[in-house]
Parts: C-alpha cells; structure tokens; sequence
C-alpha cells in the first residue's frame, strides 16, 4: 500500500513539507502537520478505528469535531497513558501513539463481539430484570459486567504533567472562533473592550476552514488571516486557540480549558509550561458563537465504519486533503450536504448518487443533476452493509408521510456514505447559564430562548445557518455586549458575505424499516449503542420522561454526552408517546461542555501545594533536631524528639520525666493570641466566658472556658490582664481561628455597641513553654530582668521584661502541672530565644517536648484538651467543672442553653478517670465501656461511654485514662470493661486528677 | 549570655541563600522586604481623635476603602471601615506605636503586628500574570493602580495586596506561619513566565 | 460560583466571603425563653425557595458582616446592607 | 405485575421486547386518598410501598411534581452503609441495611446492591483513635466493622499514595465490608413498580402548592392537577421540606444546601471499593459502567439550585489527586449539584408534627439514599399508627428543643453537622 494512498495531491491546511510518523493499533504510519488523528489515519485508509461500548461493533470515524460518537483511543503510553481520546480531536505530532479502545485481542478480531450477536437478549434496561438470583448472586454477575463494560483504562504512574490554573476578568468572553464569534471580536475589540475569544481547534476560522466561500469580496480565509491579524493588534483584545469554553456558571462565571501543549509531542514541549490550563473568567458580557452539530440520519446499520457526517467529509477533503472514501453516496434531507457533493467530485471521489428525502424540486438537487449527478428525491437509504467497512447502501422511496416505504428497495455500492439530518445548534453553554431552551419547526431543532445570564448567542448557535446572518449576528452581539459594557467605542461596518437561497429541510427522525415491528437495528446513541427500539421499549414500559428514557437506556450518558443523538432520541420519543418534540422537552446540559481534566481542575494544588503547612519561628530547630510532627490544624508540630535509636514510647517518657524531674521546653507559639483593647473589653469576656472578669487586677491572669449558645463546650484558655482596657486571650492552637471570628461575629452582628478592638496575633508572638522544677534556674542562666521567684512572679501573673536580652512577656501558667513560663517573645526573635535557653538549660538536663509528652502530663493532672475529651456535646457540668460556671452572672453565652432539660438530666455522660486493674495495660483511645461482666454475644450491647484520653504514666509507672460514662461522677469505685476488637480489659472508675492532686508543684 | 545580641529572623531567613530571591527585571522579580514596622490601627475615622492621628502620622488616613496613603517609608492601608494597617521601616514601630496610642487618648487601639506578617515584593512586566494565577482580583490597569490596595487570597494563603508603582510593583502582607508557603508557591506559579522571556 | 458586592469592598469573588445562614435571627431573652424558645433560635430557620435574607462576612476581605438578599433559585443577589440596617423595603 | 426474569427477558427476546407491559400505570389522581404521600423519589415510593405491603393501606397517591426520582434519589452518589455510631444511627441505618440486602427480590427489580464495602480511611492517629471508637461501638451493636491498618488499606486499594510525600499519609481505616453502592435510578423504579402493582397511585408531574389545614388538621393538598383530599400526608420531600412544610406552616431545623456531585469518563475497573477520606472531605466509587463517581462538601450557604458549581469541584477534584495520585490525568465527564436537606444535628427528622395528620420524613443531611427502604419501612409505620416505629422514636421533631440531639460528628449546632 503506497505510503497515504487517500491523501490528495494538492490543496487543504496541510504541511506537505514535513512528515510526522504515528503508531496505531502498533502499525507505523505517516502523516502531516494539520492532520488529526482522524485526518491521518482515513489518509492512510484505515476505516476501522474502535470498538463500540456495549456490543463491540466495528467503527470508524463520523465526524470532525467534538461531537465523535465512535473514533474514541488510547493515546500515549505509561504515565501519560491517556483514555477516551476522540481522533477527531488529537493534533497529529511526531511519534504519537495511540490504540482502539474496549476490544480483545485487537479491533479486528474482537471477542467481545458477542454481545452482539446475543443483542436480542441485551435490550435497553435488561439488567434490571435479571441477575436476580442468587440472593447473593449479584456481586458474581456484577465482576463480569463491570470487566464488559468502560472504555479505557487509568494510567497507573502518577501524572507527570503539570496544569495551571488562571482567573481572568473581561468585558466580554465569546466562545467559539467561527465567523459569527470573529465578527463579534471584532466589532467589540474595536471599541476597546476587554476580549477573550476562546475556540477549542488550533486554528481559529470555524467552518470557514473547510467551507467554500466568500466574505468581503474575498476568499473567507484571508477575511480569517486579516482578521486575525487585526485582533491580535488590539491589546486588550486575548485569542485563546485550543480552547474549549467547559462550563457556564453563575454570575457569569467560566470556566475555559487551553490545551497548551497537548498538541506537541511530550518531549518537546518546554518544561515550565504547562500541559493544559484552566481559565477562570469572570465576563461582563458573554456571546456565544458556539455553532451547529450536524445530526446522522437513523436508519438500519447507521452505525458502519465509512458513514460519515456530510460535513466532516467536507472538512477532511477541503480541510485535511482526505479523499474519504472512494465511491460515495450521499444521505440527506436538507441543502448543505450538496456542499459536500461539490466538495467530493472536486476530490475526485466517484459519486453513485445523492439520496434526498425531499420529493420535490430544489435548486441545489438541479445542480446536481446538471453535472450529472444522480439524484434520487423523496428515497431514503434504509440500510447498510459491511463488516469492517461499508460496502453497499439499500435505497427505498419514501411515502408522504416519511414514516413508512412507498417502493421497492435498490442497493447501490460504496465505501462512504455521507449523511446529514440537518443541524442542532450547540446550546449547551445557553443551558448551563440557566437559558431556557425553544424549539423551532421550520429547522427542526432547539435554539436559544430567553437568557437568564449577561449573554447573547449568534450565528448558527442560535439557528442562523446562512453565513451572512452569522456574521450580521455575531458584529450586532459583539457590539452589543461592548456597549453593555460601557464601551462607547466607534461601531464598524459588519462583514458581508452573499446571502444563499436555501430549500427547507424535510425533518426525518427515523428512516423506516422494511419490516414490522421493531427488529431491526438503528442507531441513536452510537456512543452507548442506543436503537430507536430501545427508545420505543423505554416508552412502552413508561419510562416516558426524557430524563427516564435517557437514564433507562443510557442514551446521551456518554462520554460523547449525546451531541449527536440528543434531538433523534427526542423526536422518536415524542413519536413513540404521540407527543409534540417541545412536548417532551429536552434534557439538561450538565456542565462541562466537553470533559475536563481533573488534574486541570486541580492546577498547582497538588503536592506541598495542596494546603499551607503553617511553620512556627522555631520550626528549623525542629526539623534539623529530627522531630517527628502531628498535624494539628495547618500547623505540624512536634509530637516528640527521638534520640538515637529510640522509639516513640521511650522518647515520650525520657520527655515527660524531665518535665517532671528537670526541665523542659515546649514551642507553644501555635496557641492563639488575641489582643483584646477598649472600654468594654472586660464586658467581652464577661459575656463569651463561663465565669467572671470583673475582679481580675492588671498583670493577672486566668483560665476561661468558653460555650457555644447550645451550652456546648468549644474553647478554653488563659487570658491575661495586661492594662487597664487591655486583654490578652489565649485559645487551643485548633480552634484560633474559629474562636476570633466567633467573637468577631458576636461583636459585629449581636453587640454593636461595644467599645472593644480585637487583633490576632498569633503569630506575632512566639511562645516558648519552659516547664519543671529546674524552670527557673534555666532563665536565670539565660539571663533575665524579671523576678522570677515565688514572690516576685506568683502562680498566674505575667511580668514584662528581658529574657535572654530579648524584651519578652513571661507569664506563670501551667498546663503540666509543674512550675511552668510561658515566655512571649516577638516572633522574629523566637528561634534565638529557644536556642539560647536550650543552650542555658544544658546543665539543668533540659529537653524539648513533643505534643505526646505535653498530654501525657497534663493528663498525670486530668487537665482536658478541648476536642480531645470533649466533642461538642459535652457541657462544663459533664466535665466536672462546674466550679467554672458563673450562674449569677446574669447571662453568658450558652448559659441558657445549659438549662435546657436534656443537658440538666441525670445519666449524662461524664469525664472521669478510669484505672486498669493491670497497670501495665494501657486502655487504647475510643475504647467503649461496657458495665463488667456484660455479655458483649447479645448485640446491641449497652454502652456507658467511652476513653477519650489514655496513656503510659512514666510518673505513676502505670496507665492512666480518662473517659467519658454514664452518670460516671457517681459511680466512682465501680468496675467496668473496655471492650478491644479482641478482648476486654477490667478497670476502675476514679478521679481524673492522678498527679499531685493538691497541686503543690505546680506552685513551686 | 545575657549580654549576647539576639538575633532577628524574618520567615523566610532559614531559606537557602539562592532560594531567596529571583531577579529577572524584564518578567518578574520577587523578593522579601522582612521585618518591616506592622500596625494595626483601629479607629473611627470620623472621629476628632482621625485629626490627631494624622499628625501622628505625618498624612492623613485613606478616605476610601482599598486606597493607601503614605510619605517616605510609611504608608497606611485601608483593611476595614474602622481599621488600618500602617507601615513603616523596620525599627521604627515601637516609637510610631507610642505617638499613635497618644494620639488616640483610650479611643480605638494600636496594636504592633511587625512580627504577624512578612513582605512580598512582585515585580515585572508579567507580575500580573504570576498574580492572576492564584488570586481573583482584578488587577488590570483600569481597574487596580498604584496607590490601592485589597485584602484576598492568593493561592490558599491570605494577603493584603498594596500596589506601590506603575512597572507594575506590588508587596504582597502575608501572615509570618504562611510566609514559605507562599514564597515557595509565588517561586513556582513564576517559574512559567520568567521563561516565556 | 457568585459574585457578591461586599458593602465596604465592591464585587469579590465568593471564595472570599463566608456565609453566616439566616439573618435577622433576633437571641431570644434568656431568663424568658422556653426551651422551645432557645430551639427556635438556635435551629430553626426560614429556609426560603426564593428570596432569603442572610449574613456573610468577607471572610479573606475587609473582615465585616453585612446582610445579603439573595434569592435561592436565581442566586440573583438583590440587595446587600450593613449590619446596623433593617431589610430593605420593597424586595 | 409481569415477573422479571431470564426466563421472561428471553421470551420476550423472541417477539423483540414489543410486548413489555408497562412498569406501573400512569393514573388521574383521584378526589381523595387515605394517605397522600407528597415527594415520588425512593423515600415517598418506598414509604407508599410499605404502608401497602406492611399496614394494608393501598389506597394511597404519591405525588410527584416531575418524574419519579428526578430529585436526590437520581443524583447522589449511591452509597450505602450503616458504619455509625450514636445507637440510635446505628440500629436505624443497620436495619435499612438488612433490608437493601433483600430488596432486588424483594422487588423484582434488580436495584444491583454491591456489597463492595465501605471504607473510611484515617490519615491520623486520632482519627484511628475515633475509628477505633466508631468500629467498637458497630460491633457492639451487631453491626460488621473491620479496623485496618496501613498494609490492611494497601492491600484493598493499592492505587492510594503510601509514599512518604503524601499530603494524607494513610495510617489506616475503617472497613465495612457489608456498606456497598446501588443502582439509584433502579431503586426508584423498582419501588414504584412494585408499590403500583399493590395499588398504589403514582401520578408525575403533579407539583403540590399548597396543604390544607383545618385548625391544627391537614385535610389535603392543592396541586397542579387539582385539589386532592387526605386522611393523611405524609412528606418525604428531601431538600424541598422546608419549602413544602412552609405551605403548612411549619418551621423546621433544617437550612437547604448544594451539595455537588462528578463522574469521570468510563473506565476498565481501576477501584472495587468505596473509598471516602473525611479529612481530605472526599469520597469516590466507581459505577458498573466505569465511571468514578465522586463528590465532596456542601456550597455552605441556602440553595435550591440544582446544578454545578466550581469551588467545590475544583476542591474534592484536587482532594482526589491527593489520593490517587493516577487519576490527575483522567477526565470529569459531568458534574451536577443535589439540594440536601440538612438539619442542625445532621441526623434525620421521621415523625409527627405539630399538625395532627401530618408526617415528615426528610432533613436526610448526606445520608439519605442509603437510608431509602429502612425510612420507608418506619415512615410507613408511623404513619399507619401514629406513632413512631422504635427504630424512629429518637429521630423526633422534639430533640431540639429538649437538646437530646443526635450529633454522630459532635459538631455543635451547624446545619451539615454531618
């Protein structure tokens, strides 16, 4: 076979200069810079292409754009393996590779072709009425069904290509490139509006590309190059080629998806930039210039490779210099396939004849047959044949009505077949936006009705199909929208072209069939192998919404989403239900417009961009120190520091008893701080604390624990007294955030009037926690202004000073339960202040503290972690804190949420602690509690609570745990069980405060 | 150890010396202005106490939202309808804290943030774009010019955006815990455009 | 995806606000209210087809609430006003 | 009611499917029924089916303002599980569970449940510690739970990130291998059939506009076919109860909200379970046809829009990759957006009302596909006696008040609590 026997030797938007080599099905082939897949792949005459979806029929290429129902591959290999490809689609580059899709061993010779022969078993919906039994039988059936069915197969690498994502703000967005979408461009570039015009090919122009006509006097490719060449000088004005308009949003928000480099072989494309690219664009003014799909005609094997759209025919030939097939007959019931016929006698394509389903006399059917031409008017072809390719069509008269043969049947030999059933406006984006669609009788098809957006369509999009009107069309709405704009720029003469005279179309949803009944085969949905039997079952067993019929037989569900079945599958509905096509409406158009890639949809996102990790002043010393972190919101902090080979439980005690014993240091800088100023700031915290304010001198401070208005637990912490009208709040390093808005809420929305300014400054501080019995001889070491002692900084007092010659603020709090500071030093000089007192507290045995170590000794005192011990549903009273709850003052939030008569009655789950009768035995965390002795084989077993906290003490040496029970503040002494997934373990209710309970330490 | 000199760390300083600046004048340059003097001021502006700030300041305070004002090395930016950020060289917030506290006399509230948030300073001829790839503003030039400024979100991290000059040059406030995560984020959103030159 | 008028910042995209839910949900007086009272205010809602009156912070903006009036259909956005004001009249 | 079969799709095969009988009538409503059951999606169908099969009440309308499960039952997601732990939750959705496993036969309608489990993965010790907690408490109650640790997941879905990178370490999880996906379409189909076959009126594209009340008494409903008189009316509306309660005017503690919803192009098998990260905020399968169906979080703000929007998307989409780092390069076929009835506990609202005769099932939050034949069982109950069914008496209007609510997440008083 010569080397692209059906390439044609002159004309076409091709690179005859230069060759690029493809692989396809492992065979090598040679095609052109312009060609797509598709384009190449008929040059080098292969017909059969895929596979279908449910019964494995042989396919080939029916279209040229993004409507392909049936030329889906694989294309590329390994990680960049990508699946349901449409040929129509792929540029062709050099070494490209691609394989037919769902077929076993080859798309020859495919056993899943089976399915096809056992078609009359598979009808629309027959899984539902089977597979039934066994009970169980169900996940059997499902293995082999589930292997039948998808199409391509997933990489298994991990992406190695990188996506981008941009917002974008214009005054006006155009989808589509096309002459109506040019037009608009142009008459609002021109008033020096904002433009994005965005078209999914490489080359802008549309139909223009491959259709024979005149704009302007001229060539309507070189009005394409002039204005081009014009745009592109508008600097406002962006062309955005490769890209497809996907989804139509509110608030006229788009999303638009560029193929930057899909086009160029993976190796060549340069390496920052990226594969694919999302816009995000917010558009004053939106046109869509979107244009038409071409519907196939539905009749008996409809569905052969070698039938083809008349139009894609024309755009192979005039386009891609493909002679599609050797000897043609042409399908149609409306003029613009005669264009085609022009198209294929220029290309040297033998034509049998033109199958018209008109009956009378159009001037484009006389043309024909001036130049001898065949024209068979008011016949239909009511069948095809061929395994592999087509090889003969059957033609029949129609009667008046088209829904039945008024004669004899003929065939006549072939190997393409061009149809065309008129032409469906692309309102998929009008429907996104909300537009509500209109049905129009005289060209047989949906067309935008009111917007409900900033939106105009134009051109054939709206159902103008005559390019005159497209381009009248497309300079009013581009002009329209820049003066919806504001743009009072200078208007333009519109773009002419000749009016053409066109003979109305003779609508034909479904070519009938020589036999009775509903045998026979015709295709819908070639993506899904939908018949219009099928659709006549749906109907019959009153599955008679459109949304029932599309969702019963899968008809437009496919990776396709129907472009080129929607409008037949409509109309044979409504045929079938005796009802008006509006009558049966259409379906929505779900968004995007053709699929996006996910990783497009993520951008950058991914990797150590998926979501800030926040670092603290001290983080380095950390990370070279070979911490391990937790997560703990955004921040990662330390859990514990490991020392040469040592594990995480003897690290966690090696920490706690420093603590204990010496000394050790802790990064606290994640606890939120909220400066707190203004006359009324002590109302504030009156108001979002349990307890009272009022009686706190400057320089104290005191631990608050906060309710939501349910008399929820939701946060606790110290806050100090800095000045006369000055507060410093401290939160859990969770919930910082969400308690400054909750106050900021709270004083916006419920508290006008208050004179209160509240300032975050979490991280303007950094927070170093130095915590033991040897805590102030390590300050002194490092150096300090401040009295530390006893006396001169009591138990929860701050003191402002110098601590290691950094001005700092140290505050007497402990969460351990030893003497303990928390010093506040600005963040800037937080990593020198911790590595000064690490230096300081190398003689007094000082170590860091992880998390772990941190809540194992506030445990050893039965101090809680809000979120930890409590979840949201627990109130001061089940935490036995009651002590903490203000009732005289007159109101707080969640006061009276405490009242409410579920949180005040008895049985409610309460924090105690728990002690294992072996010590060694350490309860895991969520274990539930069961009474002892219950029997766990009678389920549901009673549940008294569950272990919300549980360790190894290294002070007690034993395992300490904290839970919540049932009533548990009066079953203290009584035995219960933990239940482990294996076994139980017996443990005794007590007291939570298992560490110098008097708190004399903590003093010290 | 008493007497040692602290040292001052901005978030960014533990990054390698070459990760630390990207110059390429004709696209974009990025680089951090640390340790700058932060304030967060809070007052009604229409208030007698507004006059007496002004003083303090040296210029008045934005009238509008989203504007700055400023002269020499301190601006201050509109972040709310009673709320500021004001700016100034490093060092020189302890002194300005306590002028403006004076100034307000127990009205509203000065606070020092110097240490809360870093700056960004992007650059170039295609800064735009490196912005436009991670926040939704809308930064053209008939829309956003030098002298406003906008609190958003870039990429996930929060920013205060302050237009300071026509090339166009923008600093970008980011909060100190989020700082390396945007730095190294900005790095690579620019990476694209410093080689489309 | 919306674009909201923040009252002080003009249109910003909607990943810079935060939604509060319903508006205009007066905190019953504690001493008075029943439990069904408390329930009401902190549960129930409107919840409107249509026109719903509802607050939002700018959240990544400015850091103000201000009351929306957005229909739940359409998310046609009908009015916005500042806390301190009352619905507006005619909507 | 013609049985469905091999047999009887073979027979049918030879008379090329022309005679199927229809799979239920499409009848006038008629003046007055016992009970109207106003919502046509799998929980009114079901709940009509019940109250015909398990109380001998037949004469029944389900009323449907556009075609039968065109609502939540035909976008959500289609997983099924009862993994949860509040008791309550638990005996509710483990019962609804029992009942999925009969109901292809049950039926006749082959609803293609696949007990493919149902797997929660945890990316943190805590959340081991609260899966821990959860599948200790599922066993307890009788419910299947398997707690698996890293190799344990890897083993089941080796296409995660176990790389030392992942921004989700996997640490474990939580497996129920009993939880699994259905047809969501079929279950809607199948209840309608089998509920006409009983007697049961469904009538489509009958929108209610008002409710009829006699003092504190709900007599009917007035609809785009005409007024039709009720002893009983039961709602089972999903995201529009607020909105249909509001015609009789009810208050409820529920806010509507988005909640969106993808599927990517079919694919060959490439994930046998369902996979759902809370932390990530989540959750994928893949359908019988191949597609990977996924979805994510709420808008968080009150809609009745049902269609796409991007932030969310944008969100579980990266989420995913985060996941399976190999599905970056896949394509998301469609998305869309189901308006979820969320009640500020996050728990299910089945019960009476403050209007006598008038029932609501509805504030389903995420969770009320899998819920679908256990509601209708207990909806059905309560209604035919007027009185809640055990399995639903926590699940009252009342809890609000009382603060007994049922808070599975213990997110205080949020709508999507759950």
């Amino acid at each position: 076979m010569p080397p692209q026997p059906f390439r044609l030797p002159q004309g076409g938007r091709i690179d005859r200069s230069r060759s690029l080599a493809f692989t396809f099905n492992g065979r090598r082939y040679d095609g052109h810079p312009g060609d797509t897949l598709a384009s190449a792949l008929l040059a080098n005459g292969v017909a059969l292409v895929a596979r279908s979806f449910k019964y494995h029929r042989p396919r080939g290429v029916m279209s040229a754009g993004a409507e392909e129902a049936c030329a889906f591959v694989q294309l590329g290999e390994g990680a960049r393996s990508d699946p349901n490809c449409r040929a129509t689609q792929i540029e062709l580059f050099d070494g490209l590779t691609a394989a037919s899709l769902n077929c076993w061993p080859n798309v020859q010779l495919d056993f899943g072709v089976v399915s096809d022969r056992l078609h009359r078993l598979l009808p629309a919906g027959f899984y539902y009425k089977t597979f039934m039994w066994p009970r169980r039988g169900w996940l059997t059936y499902e293995k082999l069904i589930r292997r039948a069915a998808g199409l391509g197969r997933a990489p298994s690498e991990p992406d190695p290509d990188r996506y981008e994502k941009r917002f974008a703000h214009a005054d006006l967005l155009i989808a589509g490139g096309g002459p109506a979408g040019l037009a608009a461009a142009l008459a609002a570039g021109r008033t020096g509006a904002r433009v994005i015009l965005a078209d999914e090919n490489g080359e802008f122009g549309g139909q223009l590309l491959w259709r024979d006509a005149e704009i302007d006097g001229e060539p309507a490719l070189r009005w394409v190059e002039r204005s081009l060449a014009e745009l592109s000088s508008l600097p406002e004005v962006r062309l955005l080629p490769r890209s497809t308009v996907a989804g139509y949003y509110d608030h006229n928000f788009l999303t638009v998806l560029e193929r930057v480099t899909d086009h160029l072989s993976p190796f060549a494309a340069p390496t920052a930039t990226p594969r694919q690219r999302l816009w995000k664009v917010r558009a004053r003014q939106v046109v869509l210039a979107t244009g038409a799909i071409e519907r196939p005609l539905v009749f008996i094997n409809n569905d052969l490779p070698g039938i083809m759209l008349a139009g894609a025919a024309q755009a192979y030939i005039r386009r891609h210099a493909v002679r599609p097939g050797g000897r043609a007959v042409i399908f149609t019931n409306n003029d613009s396939a005669y264009e085609t016929v022009a198209a294929l006698s220029e290309a040297g394509v033998a034509i049998t004849a033109v199958i018209d389903a008109r009956a009378g006399d159009t001037a484009a059917a006389e043309a024909c047959l001036r130049r001898g031409i065949e024209v068979l008017r008011g016949h239909a072809v009511i069948d095809a044949s061929g395994g592999h390719a087509l090889r003969e069509v059957t033609v029949a008269p129609l009667d008046g009505s088209a829904t039945a043969l008024a004669g004899a049947a003929s065939t006549l030999r072939c190997d393409l077949l061009c149809v065309s059933g008129g032409w469906s406006p692309t309102v998929h984006l009008f429907s996104q936006s909300g537009g509500k669609l209109a049905f129009d009788a005289a060209s047989g098809c949906f067309i935008p009705g009111e917007s409900r957006q900033a939106e105009r369509s134009a051109g054939a999009a709206r159902g103008s199909f005559d390019l005159a009107a497209c381009l009248a069309e497309g300079h009013a709405a581009g002009l329209a929208a820049a003066r919806a704009a504001g743009f009072a720029g200078p208007d333009s003469p519109p773009p002419q072209a000749p009016a053409q005279a066109m003979s109305p179309i003779r609508p034909l949803w479904e070519v009938p069939s020589p036999h009775q009944g509903r045998r026979d085969r015709k295709f819908v949905d070639l993506q899904n192998d939908v018949t219009a039997a099928d659709i006549a079952l749906a109907a019959r067993e009153g599955y008679r919404s459109v949304e029932h019929t599309k969702r019963y037989t899968t008809a437009g569900m496919g990776v396709d989403q129907g472009k080129t079945g929607n409008l037949n599958t409509l109309a044979i509905l409504a045929g079938e239900t005796q009802g008006a096509i509006p009558a049966v409406g259409t379906t929505t158009f779900r968004p995007p417009y053709t699929p996006v890639t996910i990783g497009a949809l993520a951008g950058r996102g991914v990797g150590d961009f998926y979501d800030p990790v926040r670092k603290t002043p001290m983080s380095p010393w950390h990370e070279a120190r070979g911490a391990v972190f937790e997560p703990v919101g955004k921040w990662r902090r330390p859990l514990y520091y490991p020392g040469p080979g040592e594990g995480m439980e003897a690290a966690v005690r090696r920490e706690c008893l420093a603590v204990r014993n010496a000394v050790g240091l802790c990064d606290a800088s994640t606890l939120g701080k909220i400066d707190i100023k203004g006359r009324d700031a002590v109302t504030l915290l009156d108001r979002v604390y349990t307890n009272s304010w009022g009686s706190l001198a400057i320089g104290r401070c005191r631990y608050g624990l906060m309710l939501k208005d349910d008399g929820m637990v939701f946060d606790d912490g110290v806050t100090t007294r800095l000045g006369e009208r000055h507060y410093l709040m401290t939160t859990t390093s969770g919930h910082a955030e969400a308690v400054f808005g909750w106050l900021e809420e709270w004083l916006q929305c419920e508290w006008l009037g208050l004179d209160v300014y509240l300032t975050s400054v979490t991280t303007h501080w950094a927070t170093a926690m130095l915590a033991g019995p040897r805590a102030r001889e390590v300050l002194a070491a490092a150096g300090t202004d401040i009295d530390t002692s006893r006396a001169g900084s009591p138990y929860m007092t701050v003191r402002e000073g110098h601590v290691a010659g950094i001005p700092a603020r140290l505050f007497r709090v402990s969460f351990t339960g030893e003497l303990s500071f928390e010093i506040n030093v600005p963040a800037r000089y937080g990593l020198a202040l911790w590595e000064t007192l690490m230096a300081a507290g190398a003689a007094f045995g000082i170590e860091p503290i992880g998390t772990e170590a941190l809540h194992v000794l506030r445990a050893e005192k039965g101090y809680i972690v809000v979120g930890h011990d409590t979840d949201g549903t627990v109130t001061p009273y089940d935490l036995g804190m009651g002590w903490i709850v203000d009732q005289k003052k007159p109101d707080f939030i969640g006061k009276r949420g405490l009242r409410r008569s579920d949180l005040v009655r008895t049985g409610r789950r309460q924090l105690v602690g728990l002690l294992t009768d072996d010590p060694a035995q350490i309860i895991p965390e969520g274990s539930q509690i069961v009474r002892s002795g219950a029997s766990l084989a009678a389920t549901p077993v009673p549940m008294l609570g569950h272990v919300t906290s549980s360790y190894w003490s290294p002070a007690l040496q034993r395992s300490i745990a904290m839970a919540l029970i049932e009533g548990g503040q009066d079953r203290q002494g009584e035995a219960v069980e933990a239940v482990l997934p294996d076994r139980t373990l017996r443990a005794v209710i007590g007291t939570s405060r298992f560490y110098d309970p008097e708190g004399v330490r903590l003093h010290g | 150890m008493a007497d040692a000199v602290p040292v001052a760390r901005s978030p960014l300083a533990h990054l390698p010396e070459a990760a630390r600046e990207m110059r390429d004048d004709l696209a974009v340059s990025l680089r951090e202005r640390p340790l700058l003097g932060l304030l967060n001021l809070r007052l009604d502006a229409a208030s007698e106490a507004a006059q007496r700030v002004k003083a303090a300041l040296g210029f008045g305070l934005p009238g509008e939202p989203n504007r700055a004002t400023g002269e020499g090395g301190r601006s201050a930016l509109w972040l709310g309808p009673d709320e500021y950020l004001v700016v100034t060289e490093p060092g020189g917030e302890a002194a300005l804290a306590r002028s403006l506290a004076e100034a307000l006399q127990d009205r509203g509230a000065v606070t020092d943030v110097s240490d809360g948030r870093t700056a960004i300073e992007i650059a170039g001829s295609r800064a735009r774009d490196v912005l436009a790839t991670g926040c939704s503003l809308d930064l053209h030039p008939r829309v956003f010019r030098a002298g406003q400024c906008a609190q958003s979100g870039l990429a996930k991290a929060r920013i205060i955006l302050h237009q300071i000059d026509d090339r166009p040059g923008y600093r970008v406030f980011v909060e100190r815990s989020h700082a390396e995560y945007l730095w190294l984020w900005l790095m690579d959103a620019a990476a694209e455009y410093r080689a489309a030159t | 995806m919306l674009l909201i008028p923040c009252p002080w910042c003009g249109p910003r995209e909607e990943g810079e606000f935060a939604p509060g839910g319903e508006g205009h949900i007066r905190r019953p007086e504690p001493q008075a209210a029943s439990d069904q009272d408390w329930a009401e205010y902190l549960y129930y809602r409107t919840n409107p087809k249509g026109l719903h009156f509802e607050r939002w912070v700018h959240a990544a903006g400015c850091r103000r609430w201000f009351n929306v009036a957005r229909d739940t259909v359409t998310h046609e956005i009908r009015a916005v006003y500042k806390m301190s004001e009352n619905r507006p009249e005619g909507l | 009611m013609a049985r469905y079969s091999i047999f009887s799709l073979a027979r049918h095969a030879l008379r090329h499917h022309e005679d199927w009988p229809r799979a239920w009538r499409d009848p006038q409503p008629k003046p007055a029924y016992d009970v109207v059951i106003v919502g046509g999606g799998g929980h009114g169908l079901a709940t009509a089916y019940y109250l015909a099969k398990n109380h001998g009440i037949s004469n029944v309308a389900v009323l449907e303002k556009g075609w039968l499960g065109g609502g939540n039952t035909g976008r959500n997601t289609t997983i099924v599980r009862s993994n949860y732990l509040l008791p309550a939750n638990a005996r509710f959705y483990e019962h609804s569970l029992k009942l999925w496993e009969g109901l292809s036969r049950e039926l006749n309608y082959n609803v293609m449940f696949s007990q493919r489990g149902v797997l929660n993965l945890a990316h943190s010790d805590a959340q081991m510690d609260a899966y821990a907690r959860r599948g200790n408490a599922m066993r307890l109650n009788g419910i299947d739970a398997v707690l698996l640790d890293r190799d344990g997941v890897r083993d089941m879905v080796p296409q995660l990130d176990f790389s030392a990178a992942a921004r989700f370490p996997i640490r474990g999880g939580l497996l129920q291998p009993r939880g699994g996906t259905a047809r969501h379409d079929a279950v809607a189909w199948g209840f309608a059939r089998a509920a006409d076959a009983r007697g049961v009126d469904i009538i489509q594209n009958c929108e209610v506009t008002g409710i009829l009340r006699e003092g504190d008494r709900v007599t009917g409903v007035e609809t785009t076919r005409g007024t039709i008189r009720a002893g009983k009316i039961g709602l089972a509306v999903a995201g529009h109860t607020g909105h249909v309660a509001a015609m009789a005017g009810l208050r409820l503690p529920i806010e509507s909200h988005l909640l969106q919803a993808a599927v990517s192009e079919p694919l060959k098998p490439l994930l046998d379970t369902v996979v759902t990260s809370g932390a990530a905020h989540v959750y994928v399968s893949q359908s019988d046809k191949g597609e990977l169906v996924f979805g994510g979080d709420l808008d968080f703000y009150n809609s009745y829009a049902q269609r796409g929007n991007l932030p969310a998307i944008a969100s579980f989409t990266t989420a995913l990759i985060a996941l399976f780092p190999g599905f970056g390069r896949l394509r998301l076929m469609r998305h869309w957006g189901g308006v979820m009835d969320m009640t500020m506990d996050g728990s299910p609202i089945i019960g009476k009302t403050p209007l006598r005769n008038f029932y609501i099932d509805g504030g389903w939050c995420y969770g009320g596909f899998k819920a679908t034949p256990g509601s209708g069982w207990v909806f059905a109950h309560t209604i035919a006696n007027d009185a809640p069914h055990p399995l639903n008496e926590a699940f009252s209007l009342e809890r609000f008040a009382s603060g007994h609510v049922i808070d599975e997440r213990g997110a205080g008083p949020v709508p999507g609590a759950h």
